[in-house]
């Protein structure tokens, strides 16, 4: 990567090569940012953007961090993490500003509340901080902790869902997950876990390499332009989703294209910031740090100025 | 009169495509019937024809680029294990110091899950086509390892001894006698590595990239998407079959004196 | 036994495998450019004596010093052994087994084959060259393996039952061949052989070996007057007399199992 | 007067600790200075002390118990590997027709990746060991099965027909002479499976666990506990070395005889 | 030639090797309870005939009978074979080698061996049974391969060069033994050799083959007188006319190379 040679936002002729690291392949939450990159948005910012997918949602920390990469996509309780590790990483705009990761069952499950999660097994993809969600649900929902049954399935959610094996998963996302299975006429119960108790949260956040940011100009400029152009993509989402919908196809390669248009309008109405795209509220950051912390997901509280900045936003 | 038994390897190597046929229509057949009579969701197992559905219906927009991809990946990465696994072999070989203090890392070199690997090696080299291969080799070049080795060490001592009294040298013995005696279980390992080497391509692409088979299936698995992700598997098989039964052919043709017409009346 | 200088002295050879000795305390020589032929009964110990000398293998007491040499590098650079299995390695031609010591030497493939191509012919090998060792008959292999062993062109020949495999005329030939070859170019040869015969047609010396453990029973000069042919050779009083001579030792050095029938 | 020399395998297979200690130490030592010189941070690559401070720290709340719960699925999915390999094995060797049948779809059945497998296998067996076991055996077994079935059509074949002569049944034969002469292959096999064993563990915990290193892995991946990850593979090479050294002295028992002071003077 | 009844009888066998022929159109008879034994020039065919009439290999023309069995699998019921090569199993003892058949027949291990255990000491083999086979001599290889043939107990006895690694001693000795307990208790025996005094001593009849391709040149019916000891047998007028008249069908036989010391 390396987007030293920087030039002016409107910089004739050579463009900014630009390496962002997204969270994992290219999805219907990645709508904007491929947005932007086809309708040449990025172009015109004077940046040449590789979207490229990582081996590991950890990796955009850890590869902004130390510089390898100028821009990553990662999660608000992962920068958090990242932040209480001490690496050198903040998040400078909320891609999505709301939280995505939801308590889901099938129709035919028993669960069809929190409530009814007493006794169940419910599967997440193994995360600790899924099931640091669970715990806090559970606790908040008074719903006896000890009756429940968690299991971690990884990659297969939808799988352990469909067939009946769990009661309930925490770890899909409402704009994917979810449609998948109304999709397969599974009729689905969808209770996003900040409706349940957890502390709001963006669930995909831009991040860029803290240290960096404060003394290197050039690459400040270079997140403001990138900011600024992933914005326009941001609104044309918003103003075009059937449009939206076939751009991402062509990068979603695994989905069915019969159902990914419905993903994308699924998605666009959680990428609406009343703020401003990509604004991010401190105090809410400091609250849900907190509540890592108390939750035992970080060792080190986490100053919520530390990991979080909405300098290098477009004006709104 | 009666026909003279040929050779077995030689026989189920290359040429006897009627039975795997027969197996795979049978297969294929009773695997349809009983995902139409069970009414199993396609979305847990699809039926052939909806693999088959699949494959013609995704090929152009998904996976014919994602095939090549991948198979360039599966055919270089092999390549640099089939490299890197005869030197190691060999240098394992000739020094018994480095054998017994280097062997048991390469065993630890198998037990490092990819998770731990790719972000490493990402550092290193970029998102490019190098980590894949990397991966692909590291999966592929410990099987000829342990067989060669296996295989060189197997050696009747007694013609090492034959030759040193005709002038071989350490070097002329390892290339006249131990070399070719240990050809057989060199394509013991050849074998193995054609088999895991499509599959270590997918482990390559989860090391982030934007196309091939194992991109295509890790979009897909999450989605439910299985006929897609079957018929991404079909063609890794294939490239893996397509593989061994080259290394097979090879074989045949370099160590016919082991196999061919072993019969003889003494 | 003369020469003090350069040909192949055994002094005190003992070797013992876990504990039992299959030579003990042998003492040999063989002048440069002589043969000596070793005969004894079978597990007496020969083959041991043949490894001992060549240098494959070391004494656990004792010094053997081959032209001079007594450190077993050494000694393995001045000896081809012919072993008593074939060895042929299954993967070459019958011809490219003969000529890998050529090839060892650094001659080219093409050159070392070239050759030893003609001693095939002489041999009875003419339209083998190029069959595998699973191809040939026994005698076919052992006599391919002697030529693999003589093509070395050492100056040292170990030989141990060079031709047990042959019948008696292809026998008698290469015989011949090996002593009017080595007539006109002497080496120093240990032959093993279980014929007594073909141990007095080839040696200067016949020893014969007691077994359990391997000893020097009896030590017989031959001295043959000159024949005609090999036929007259075999029927004159003096051979006739060394080979009883030979017999007798043997018959006494082995330790015999009773003969009598037996009921399965 | 000179030492005799002793059989190779024996040799690096049980007793000879020295050089992997001294490499260990010496690798354990270059990688501490480099992470301290390089200034690597500790969540890329963490510093061998570090690894040994979550090794111990960890031990009791986490470490313990997951790795009493990969190894036994470790150990017991290897044994079923071993029976079921041995078993493939010997009904493909006697069965011409079932082995060029087959053969493809062992093949195959190596190329569909754990993330296909496992959520199949969690749809009849649900999360319980049964999966885990199976996912280990389904990996380990294509070795064995390979290995053993080139060294049974390698036995030469002139002592089949000798025992052909002297009563030998196709049982016979099978018992006494190919299963014998196959021993060292099949050995190559259980070698190659043993070292694959832990990471097919981890594989199988990927699909729906609650315990075990690979579980541990996963959750300390994405909270940057690097030097808990490096412990929990520390852990599992340590077991996938022991396996393999437990299989190479095994061998040095049973096939002692193609080893050992090969060396006679014939 | 008499037995139209239940002995071995070729007829018209030929057996081609990638079109050579190794062995064409050979005729023979071997009445029941009587011995042949084959001589010929090395590579003549004789393993090769060997080999058909066990049932290993099956002639391109031409009809084996063996005991009445025409089949392969049937002529292999009734036939063991003694290979030219000892083909001793490498992981098995001496004893456990010699067994073998006793265990395929479905004997215990125990038994199996206590059984083959009396004939080690009779064969010069006591104090060998637990060893390996590379821990014997090539000679006692052999003897432990004789032993594990004739303790299979078949009707026919095939043997190819049985004693042919053996020293004069332990190979009269063997010789004997054989044809005692032959005597005693008569099998049907084809005998490869390439000693003639071993084919005149031990069969009824002797044949020799002649090479390339492998046929019939000649077959001398022994009748020999009786005589106290081998030693005055082998001095009789008889015998030393049979030997010269086999001797002489080999010579013609043989297509001889040419004997002239070679430089090399
Ligand atoms: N598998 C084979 N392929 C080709 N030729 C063969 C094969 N086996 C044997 N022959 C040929 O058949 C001929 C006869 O071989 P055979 O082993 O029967 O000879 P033999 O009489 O036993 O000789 P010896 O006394 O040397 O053992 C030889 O010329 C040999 O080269
Ligand atoms: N590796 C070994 N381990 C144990 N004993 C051995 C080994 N090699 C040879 N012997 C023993 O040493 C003795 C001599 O063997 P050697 O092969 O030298 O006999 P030989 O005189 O060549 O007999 P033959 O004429 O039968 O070939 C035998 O009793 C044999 O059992
Ligand atoms: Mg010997
Ligand atoms: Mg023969």
């Amino acid at each position: 990567g390396g987007g030293h040679d920087a030039q002016g936002a409107s910089g004739g002729g050579q463009l900014r090569k630009t390496t962002v690291l997204l969270d994992w392949d290219p999805n219907p939450d990645h709508v904007a940012l491929y947005t932007a990159r086809d309708a040449g948005y990025f172009k015109t910012a004077g940046l040449d953007v590789t979207l490229q997918p990582p081996s590991d949602p950890s990796d955009p920390t850890k590869l902004v961090s130390t510089g390898k990469i100028d821009l990553g996509i990662s999660y608000e309780p992962e920068t958090v993490i990242a932040g209480s590790q001490g690496l050198d990483v903040i998040a400078v705009g909320a891609l999505v500003p709301t939280a995505l990761t939801s308590v889901m069952a099938t129709g035919k499950s028993r669960v069809h509340t929190i409530a009814d999660l007493a006794g169940a097994k419910v599967a997440t993809a193994g995360l600790a901080t899924q099931d640091a969600f669970l715990t806090t649900i559970l606790a908040s929902n008074h719903v006896d902790g000890g009756s429940v049954t968690k299991v971690d399935v990884g990659q297969d959610l939808l799988a352990a869902m469909v067939t009946g094996n769990v009661d309930a998963t925490l770890g899909g996302f409402r704009n994917v997950e979810a449609v998948q299975l109304a999709a397969e006429g599974l009729d689905p119960t969808v209770i996003p876990v900040t409706e349940a108790g957890v502390p709001d949260y963006a669930e995909l956040v831009v991040i860029a390499q803290a240290s960096r940011l404060r003394s290197d100009p050039a690459y400040q400029r270079l997140v403001r332009d990138f900011l600024g152009a992933l914005s326009r993509g941001n609104a044309a989402v918003l103003a075009d989703p059937a449009a939206a919908a076939r751009t991402i196809a062509t990068v979603a390669d695994g989905y069915d294209p019969a159902i990914l248009p419905k993903m994308v309008d699924a998605t666009v109405p959680l990428l609406r910031n009343a703020a401003g795209f990509g604004r991010q509220d401190a105090a809410a950051w400091q609250s849900f740090a907190d509540w890592m912390s108390a939750e035992h997901l970080i060792d080190k509280p986490v100053k919520a100025a530390d990991v979080v900045t909405n300098a290098y936003l477009p004006a709104s | 009169m009666t026909p003279r038994p040929t050779s077995r390897r030689g026989a189920w190597g290359v040429r006897r495509w009627g039975p795997p046929t027969v197996v795979l229509v049978a297969i294929a057949a009773a695997w349809e019937l009983a995902t139409a009579v069970l009414g199993v969701e396609d979305y847990i197992l699809p039926a052939p024809s909806a693999v088959a559905h699949a494959l013609v219906d995704r090929w152009d927009s998904t996976l014919a680029s994602a095939t090549w991809v991948t198979l360039t990946e599966v055919v270089a990465g092999f390549a640099i294990a089939v490299g890197a696994g005869l030197l190691i072999a060999c240098a394992l070989h000739f020094s018994r110091t480095a054998r017994s203090a280097l062997y048991p890392w390469l065993i630890g070199s198998q037990t490092v899950p990819v998770v731990v690997i790719a972000p490493v090696l990402a550092i290193i080299f970029g998102y490019s086509l190098t980590p894949k291969l990397i991966l692909v080799a590291l999966l592929c070049f410990f099987p000829i390892v342990v067989a060669t080795l296996d295989g060189l060490s197997a050696v009747d001592d007694d013609l090492r001894r034959m030759m040193r009294t005709l002038y071989g040298t350490r070097w002329s013995i390892f290339w006249r006698v131990e070399l070719p005696a240990a050809l057989p279980s060199l394509f013991t390992g050849l074998r193995l590595s054609a088999a895991y080497a499509s599959t270590a391509a997918v482990f390559g692409e989860y090391s982030g990239s934007s196309d091939g088979l194992g991109h295509v299936m890790r979009q897909a698995v999450p989605q439910l998407q299985s006929a897609l992700v079957f018929a991404a598997i079909a063609l890794l098989s294939a490239m893996s079959v397509a593989l061994f039964v080259l290394v097979t052919a090879l074989e045949t043709a370099l160590v016919g004196w082991a196999h061919e017409g072993k019969s003889t009346n003494r | 036994m003369s020469g003090e200088d350069q040909g192949i002295r055994l002094v005190g050879v003992t070797r013992r495998y876990g504990g039992v000795a299959a030579v003990e305390r042998v003492d040999l020589a063989v002048p440069p450019g002589r043969r000596l032929a070793v005969v004894g009964p079978s597990g007496c110990g020969k083959s041991t004596l043949l490894g001992l000398i060549s240098g494959l293998d070391e004494p656990d007491e004792g010094v053997i010093d081959v032209l001079g040499a007594t450190g077993p590098a050494a000694r393995l650079a001045r000896c081809a052994l012919m072993p008593q299995r074939d060895l042929l390695l299954p993967w070459r031609s019958a011809l490219a087994n003969a000529a890998v010591s050529l090839e060892n030497r650094g001659m080219s493939r093409r050159a070392a084959r070239a050759a030893v191509r003609p001693l095939f012919a002489r041999f009875g090998l003419a339209g083998a060259e190029d069959f595998l060792p699973r191809q040939l008959s026994g005698g076919m292999r052992q006599r391919v393996a002697f030529l693999r062993t003589f093509v070395a062109g050492k100056e040292v020949l170990l030989l141990d039952e060079p031709f047990g495999a042959l019948d008696a005329i292809t026998r008698a030939e290469a015989q011949e061949w090996l002593r009017a070859t080595l007539e006109a170019e002497p080496r120093t040869v240990v032959l093993v052989t279980h014929d007594v015969e073909e141990a007095l047609l080839l040696g200067h010396e016949v020893v014969v070996l007691a077994a359990r453990p391997g000893r020097v029973a009896a030590r017989v000069a031959v001295d043959l007057p000159a024949a005609r042919s090999r036929r007259e050779l075999l029927a004159t009083a003096e051979f006739v007399g060394l080979r009883d001579e030979v017999l007798a030792a043997l018959e006494q050095g082995s330790s015999a199992p009773s003969v009598e029938p037996e009921r399965l």
